[in-house]
């Protein structure tokens, strides 16, 4: 991979990231299918970085899915974002870090859109003032939670047990990044490293000892596409995206696949499960899927955090494969047992510290 | 439908080794201006048949270099060879001499598949 | 100018979205929707700027305005700074204003979403929430989620989540002050009539096709439009 | 007499010549269609037989044409072939006056003066000798300078001259070893007897000074009598053909016979009939302007005849007609053209040689019934009834120019017409036969000829050549077809118009297809010398250039199109005049974008010096509100 030249650009669309005092709010998606990385990501924070993550109780779905699903009109939207940056307001902070891609797309594309038109802002603020009495300030900084970690992604390979390196040769492993669409496509200077060398994941594989892969479809959809998911009858379309990716990756005979989105590691999870059931083929290396991790799931991964404590077992497509490379040492017999109290047992219902 | 009750889509992208790109090749060979199209549009929009149908020598271009042919074979028929195309192109591309050469290509391997 | 137009002008996301598209068909070049369905955003958005009142009524009841996967990669490309993405949202709020949605088979599908991710912000306050997510309605989830759906709640306490609890973490209940709230802003904000108005024209056209709908999603109607495909959107 | 071994050559070649010739001429005659038939037998006894006697003496014999084009070149064609034919014929005199009886064998003629090597010495004899001595050295002279053509092309004045395959290279030396020796055998024989006039005598003499002449003269008998019958031999497999041929379409062409469209004895004859004397090289654009070398009719012929592929060359001609107009021999070369451009359109590439280089009539296969048509989305035409048709053609429509002041001049002429095509038409099907596809073309003349059929007038104005041309030549319509310049000169006589006249120099380029392709040189000279100062140029009618756009090309790129439209405005545009005029929309944008001058449609520069009344009233009105103006 030619990367001198990449590097450069990407040296350019640096972005600014806050440096403590995040105000955090979760995302739907990943709620549902990896609490584990939420879990592993405010652990990181508190734990090993000893940062300040605030999370509002009050605090509910920015109704992105809604509104990119054409059911949630804009103005709705807007409100419903203007009263989480009203509880920011109302907690004291102004750092504000979504767990989400399709929040962190919907609040830049509302900023953007109240910076260019300030009218609609002072509608949203008489809207949300006339609903719920709320008022609120806009962030200071805004950043996804990868972008946080991708800004300690030093500190964390400093104090990393793994490496991401293939324990049998010593060869780095090879990782396929995947950027949520919504993460810099609509802003590509919101993004650390724009929409065409998006480097906030592969900042992090690199530091970590991994070697990212280029290849033709990096920048593909996954195929969520919201309504193109939601109904059955659309899913075809969905799946379809993914194995476009899937068949573009699968001669760079990738170890594992990183994704910053909610949506994505599911979708590549599962659409590897489907397209096995439905054709009988597999990605991976030796007939095995390829494994998806969420960065969190991968920062926890190099820091030695247990595999089953991270939600792995939730996956479809076994991890195995990738933590015997590593030579990450988990017990199998653990996986589906629901028994074990986590390692973590302190901070184990991660109420605001 | 299978137990998920639904199919994977088919791509609609164009497969450029697997379409057959002889009528392409033949043109270019005879007619070297065909390289100099920038698929700008001026043919069509001038065009004595686009007049009366759809015709549109900018997209029948582009398909014989895609090698859609099957989409090209009946649509070239409708040209009048009125050369007007020719006249407005801003590269100088010798427009006539391309569908004059298409159908040729055409009926020589219409011979070949009989 | 058409009054359709004008409407469309009214939307924020419009006005951002077209500037003086110059048709180069880089959107639908980078379009992950037009490279599975018969779909051209290129196509739309010259529609759109032709102002033609026909054209856009035709366009508002047509199924490839719902092909779009908002995936805004076109926003990316675009060399004159537009998105066909946010044209397309906006013309998919005129066609459900409207209740042109109903008149095509992906834009039925419209009540489908309401009725989950729709009525989930308002009941839950998620998008999407572990007890929708049935194995009934997503095969494709897979055994893990049979085995995650049977021991959800222990399997959230393993992992540190809060489900169903008070104050905050994972899949915590969400008060239901807070669900006042997002109740009253949809009401204020004209989400609650968007919603009602899916509904009704919905059930003008259950009608219509002479389909059974009732509440909730397990209906006729709600099963024919969540899973019907008539095979003709892709090639 | 006793027998001389030597002659036998040449007896052989005449007598295989004469009965070629004789079979050939017979195929040739029954190869023709029924008609044409009939007009050659029609021909034969008439005025057209003498008219042909006339001219095979001017232009096969004397060579008028090249001498008009070209002296030194003619001088050249006019020496070997008026010279030979003196030769022969006063030699022929000579053998039956001075012979030993009357009605000699050929032989006798052509070797008379080894026969009779005392011949000539005195008297009227010597007078004699003295004519066929001179008539020799005229031929000679004309040698010379083909020898030297051949190394050095410039000497005759020429660029260029034809590329010879082997048995052209054999002919060819076998006719240049004719007559030097014809020479050198008559010479030594004369040396040998004192005999000879001044060339052949003065020669031998010299010779027989240090060369035993008697000796010397009998391998020279030889060598001529060889070579003659050489040449006659390889008479029929190389350009020489064109000897004989000639004759036989001199005699066709006058009985009123014409190439047409399909493929016949009359191409055939006239493929043979071309000389390659090259003239046709050095007056093509494509040569002179773009350098394109390979392609000019000359060559195009030679391919015919070898039966090589003609594809490439076929294809790349403007079809300017400048060839045709200078072919000394009157070949038909376009029209050639086109039927090798239409057989390749046919479905397979036929060519017999024993049948013949062009694909017969009967070989064509007949269209298959059920081949659906190309153009049937022009569906039905209802036009509006009119008196004038004006058609203005697709071309047109590119130049609004000609559009607009053609309506101008059809209002103001209060004639009622109907612009047929005024929203874009349907082309008039002439670029579809140009490039071969007749069949298709003719669905496009039906939808026209309906068109025009149902709108009940009886005159057609079109402002595009190519589609008066093929109004013309390819419609069967029952109204007068007229190029605007022909419809505005008809104007300008019944007094209908009101011209004022410009003060302008005019040069007036004659479109390819108007004047060469159609005969119409003088109607829009009528017409511009009514209304402006037109100025001579070196290119007038027959002689006048190509733009260079021409349609008729397939190949041509648009770098080689601008360098022949380049070229040519510079040459007309020569004396600075005020307008290039011209009559053909093509050749107006051609010129256009290559030359400062203003270029002008005949149309535009009449509807310029259009003199309408309500001009001057709305000068008027303008002027006093002006002055209203000036007041507030």
């Amino acid at each position: 991979m030619k990367i001198e030249g990449k590097k450069v650009i990407w040296s350019e669309y640096q972005k600014e990231i806050a440096d403590d005092n995040y105000f955090y709010v979760r995302s739907c998606i990943r709620q549902n299918f990896f609490p584990g990385s939420e879990v592993a990501f405010l652990r990181i924070m508190r734990d090993v970085l000893k940062k300040d993550v605030f999370e509002h109780p009050c605090h509910t779905t920015c109704s992105g899915i809604g509104y990119h699903g054409d059911v949630v009109p804009v103005e709705t939207a807007m409100t419903v974002v203007a009263r989480q940056f009203s509880l920011m307001t109302e907690a004291g902070y102004t750092n504000y870090v979504p767990s989400c891609i399709t929040s962190f797309g919907l609040y830049t594309e509302i900023l953007d859109t109240w910076h260019h038109f300030p009218e609609v802002e002072e509608k949203v603020r008489r809207q949300l003032k006339k609903a719920t009495g709320r008022e609120f300030k806009k962030p200071e900084n805004l950043a996804h939670a990868s972008d946080v970690i991708y800004k300690f992604r030093k500190e964390i390979a400093a104090k990393s047990k793994y490496r991401l390196i293939n324990k049998e040769t010593g060869e780095p492993l090879k990782v396929v990044d995947h950027i949520g669409c919504h993460y810099s496509k609509m802003f590509p200077s919101k993004g650390v490293g724009g929409a065409e060398y998006p480097y906030v994941l592969t900042g992090m594989i690199e530091e970590w000892g991994g070697q990212i892969v280029d290849y033709p479809e990096r920048r593909h959809c996954c195929g969520f596409g919201f309504r193109q998911y939601l109904v059955q009858a659309n899913r075809g379309f969905s799946i379809a995206c993914s194995k476009e990716k899937f068949e573009s990756m699968k001669p760079y005979q990738p170890d594992m696949i990183i994704t910053n989105c909610p949506g994505c590691p599911m979708f590549l999870d599962r659409w590897q499960y489907v397209i096995n059931e439905m054709e009988g083929k597999r990605y991976g290396q030796n007939g095995e899927g390829i494994p998806v991790f969420t960065y969190e799931e991968v920062a926890g991964l190099v820091l030695g955090y247990d595999p089953w404590d991270l939600g792995l077992q939730m996956h479809q497509t076994d991890c195995e494969p990738v933590l015997k490379k590593i030579g990450i040492e988990y017990s199998p017999e653990d996986k589906y047992n629901l028994a074990i109290i986590p390692s973590y047992s302190d901070s184990h219902k991660l109420i605001n510290v | 439908m299978n137990k998920f009750g639904f199919g994977i889509s088919p791509g609609r992208q164009i497969d450029y080794d697997s379409n057959n790109r002889e009528v392409a090749r033949y043109i270019f060979e005879n007619e070297p201006s065909f390289r100099l199209c920038i698929e700008c549009g001026g043919c069509s929009a001038t065009c004595s048949t686009g007049n009366f149908t759809g015709f549109s020598l900018r997209e029948i271009n582009i398909l014989i270099k895609r090698g859609e042919n099957d989409l090209v074979r009946n649509a070239l028929k409708k040209c009048m060879l009125c050369g007007k195309c020719t006249l407005v192109c801003p590269r100088g591309v010798n427009t006539r001499n391309i569908v004059v050469l298409a159908k040729r290509a055409f009926q020589k391997s219409d011979e070949y598949a009989l | 100018m058409g009054k359709l137009y004008d409407l469309l002008l009214e939307d924020i996301r419009f006005e951002e979205g077209l500037n003086a598209c110059m048709n180069c068909g880089v959107c639908t070049a980078i379009c992950p929707a037009a490279e599975f369905y018969n779909y051209d955003p290129r196509k739309i958005v010259d529609t759109v700027q032709s102002k033609d009142e026909d054209k856009i009524i035709e366009l508002l009841k047509s199924e490839t305005i719902w092909y779009c996967g908002e995936c805004m990669s076109c926003k990316t490309r675009c060399p004159r700074g537009n998105a066909p993405g946010l044209i397309i949202m906006a013309l998919r709020g005129l066609s459900q204003e409207l209740g042109y949605f109903v008149e095509s088979e992906k834009g039925r599908q419209q009540l489908a979403i309401k009725r989950t991710v729709g009525d989930w912000i308002l009941s839950t306050g998620y998008c999407v929430y572990l007890d929708g997510i049935t194995i009934a309605m997503h095969p494709e989830q897979g055994p893990v989620w049979e085995w995650v759906q049977d021991n959800k709640a222990e399997l959230l306490n393993r992992l540190g989540g809060n489900y169903k609890g008070d104050g905050p973490g994972i899949l915590r209940k969400i008060p239901e002050e807070t669900l006042a709230e997002l109740k009253r802003i949809f009401e204020v904000t004209g989400g609650m009539e968007r919603y009602e108005k899916i509904e009704s024209f919905s059930k003008t056209k259950a009608k219509e096709m002479n389909l059974e709908l009732t509440e909730g999603i397990d209906n006729e109607y709600f099963r024919h439009i969540y899973k019907t495909n008539n095979g003709t959107h892709s090639r | 007499m006793r027998f001389e071994p030597f002659i036998i050559p040449f007896n052989i070649g005449l007598y295989f010549i004469l009965v070629y010739v004789v079979t050939r001429s017979v195929i040739w005659f029954r190869d023709l269609s029924r008609p044409d038939k009939l007009r050659l037998q029609r021909g034969f006894f008439g005025i057209a037989f003498a008219m042909s006697l006339k001219e095979i003496f001017m232009e096969s014999l004397i060579h008028r044409k090249i001498l008009k084009t070209n002296l030194r070149l003619g001088y050249m064609h006019m020496s070997l072939a008026f010279g030979w034919f003196l030769l022969i014929f006063f030699g022929t005199v000579e053998a039956d006056i001075f012979g030993s009886k009357h009605l000699n064998a050929p032989y006798k003629a052509i070797f008379f003066r080894f026969f009779n090597p005392d011949h000539g010495r005195t008297g009227f004899e010597a007078v004699y000798g003295f004519l066929m001595d001179l008539i020799l050295a005229f031929i000679l002279s004309g040698l010379l300078l083909a020898v030297i053509k051949r190394f050095y092309s410039k000497i005759v004045g020429m660029k260029r001259t034809t590329h010879l395959k082997l048995t052209d290279r054999i002919a060819l030396t076998s006719l240049w070893l004719i007559f030097p020796s014809r020479l050198l055998a008559e010479s030594f024989t004369s040396g040998a007897y004192h005999s000879g006039s001044f060339l052949t005598g003065s020669l031998g003499n010299w010779f027989a000074t240090f060369l035993p002449a008697k000796e010397m003269a009998y391998p020279f008998w030889w060598l001529y009598s060889i070579s003659l019958g050489t040449f006659f031999i390889l008479l029929p497999i190389s350009r020489y053909m064109h000897i004989p041929t000639e004759l036989f379409l001199i005699f066709m062409r006058n009985s009123g016979i014409r190439t047409g469209d399909k493929a016949g004895s009359y191409a055939e004859v006239q493929t043979y009939s071309c000389s390659s004397c090259g003239i046709c090289i050095d007056t093509c654009q494509m040569n002179s302007s773009a350098g394109i070398t390979n392609i000019q009719s000359a060559y195009m012929m030679k391919a015919i005849r070898n039966n090589d592929d003609v594809s490439e060359i076929a294809d790349n001609c403007l079809m300017c007609g400048r060839c045709d107009a200078i072919c000394p021999v009157g070949i038909e070369l376009s029209p050639i053209r086109m039927i090798q451009r239409r057989a390749m359109e046919a479905e397979n590439d036929f060519r017999n040689i024993y049948k013949g280089y062009f694909r017969s009539r009967q070989a064509i296969i007949p269209e298959k019934a059920n081949v659906s048509l190309n153009y049937n989305f022009l569906g039905e035409c209802e036009p509006e009834k009119a008196d004038v048709l004006f058609f203005a053609g697709c071309m047109t429509h590119l130049t609004p120019g000609i559009k607009k002041s053609m309506i101008k001049i059809l209002d103001a002429s209060g004639v009622k017409y109907n612009f047929i095509d005024e929203q874009g038409g349907v082309c008039c099907g002439r670029p579809l036969m140009l490039a071969g596809q007749d069949k298709e073309a003719r669905e496009l003349i039906n939808y026209n000829s309906q068109l025009i059929w149902k709108s009940g007038a009886h005159t057609l104005v079109t402002s595009c050549p190519i589609c008066y041309k093929v109004f013309r030549e390819s419609y069967y319509l029952d109204v007068e077809v007229l190029h605007h310049s022909q419809f505005i000169k008809k104007l300008i006589d019944e007094g209908s118009l009101k011209l004022n006249f410009l003060h302008k120099k005019v040069v007036y380029h004659s479109p390819c297809d108007l004047g060469r392709g159609s005969g119409v040189y003088d109607e829009p000279k009528e017409v511009l010398s009514h209304v402006s100062k037109l100025e001579k140029s070196d290119f007038e009618d027959k002689n006048s250039l190509c733009c260079g756009g021409s349609l008729a090309n397939m190949k041509i790129s648009s770098a080689d199109k601008k360098k022949i439209a380049l070229n040519a405005a510079g040459e007309l545009t020569k004396n600075d005049p005020d307008i290039l005029a011209t009559a053909c929309p093509l050749c107006k944008k051609t010129f256009s974008s290559v030359t400062p001058t203003r270029v002008a449609d005949i149309s535009e520069i009449v509807a310029e010096a259009l003199n309408l009344n309500t001009t001057k009233k709305i000068t008027n009105r303008e002027f006093t509100s002006m002055k209203e103006l000036a007041k507030i």
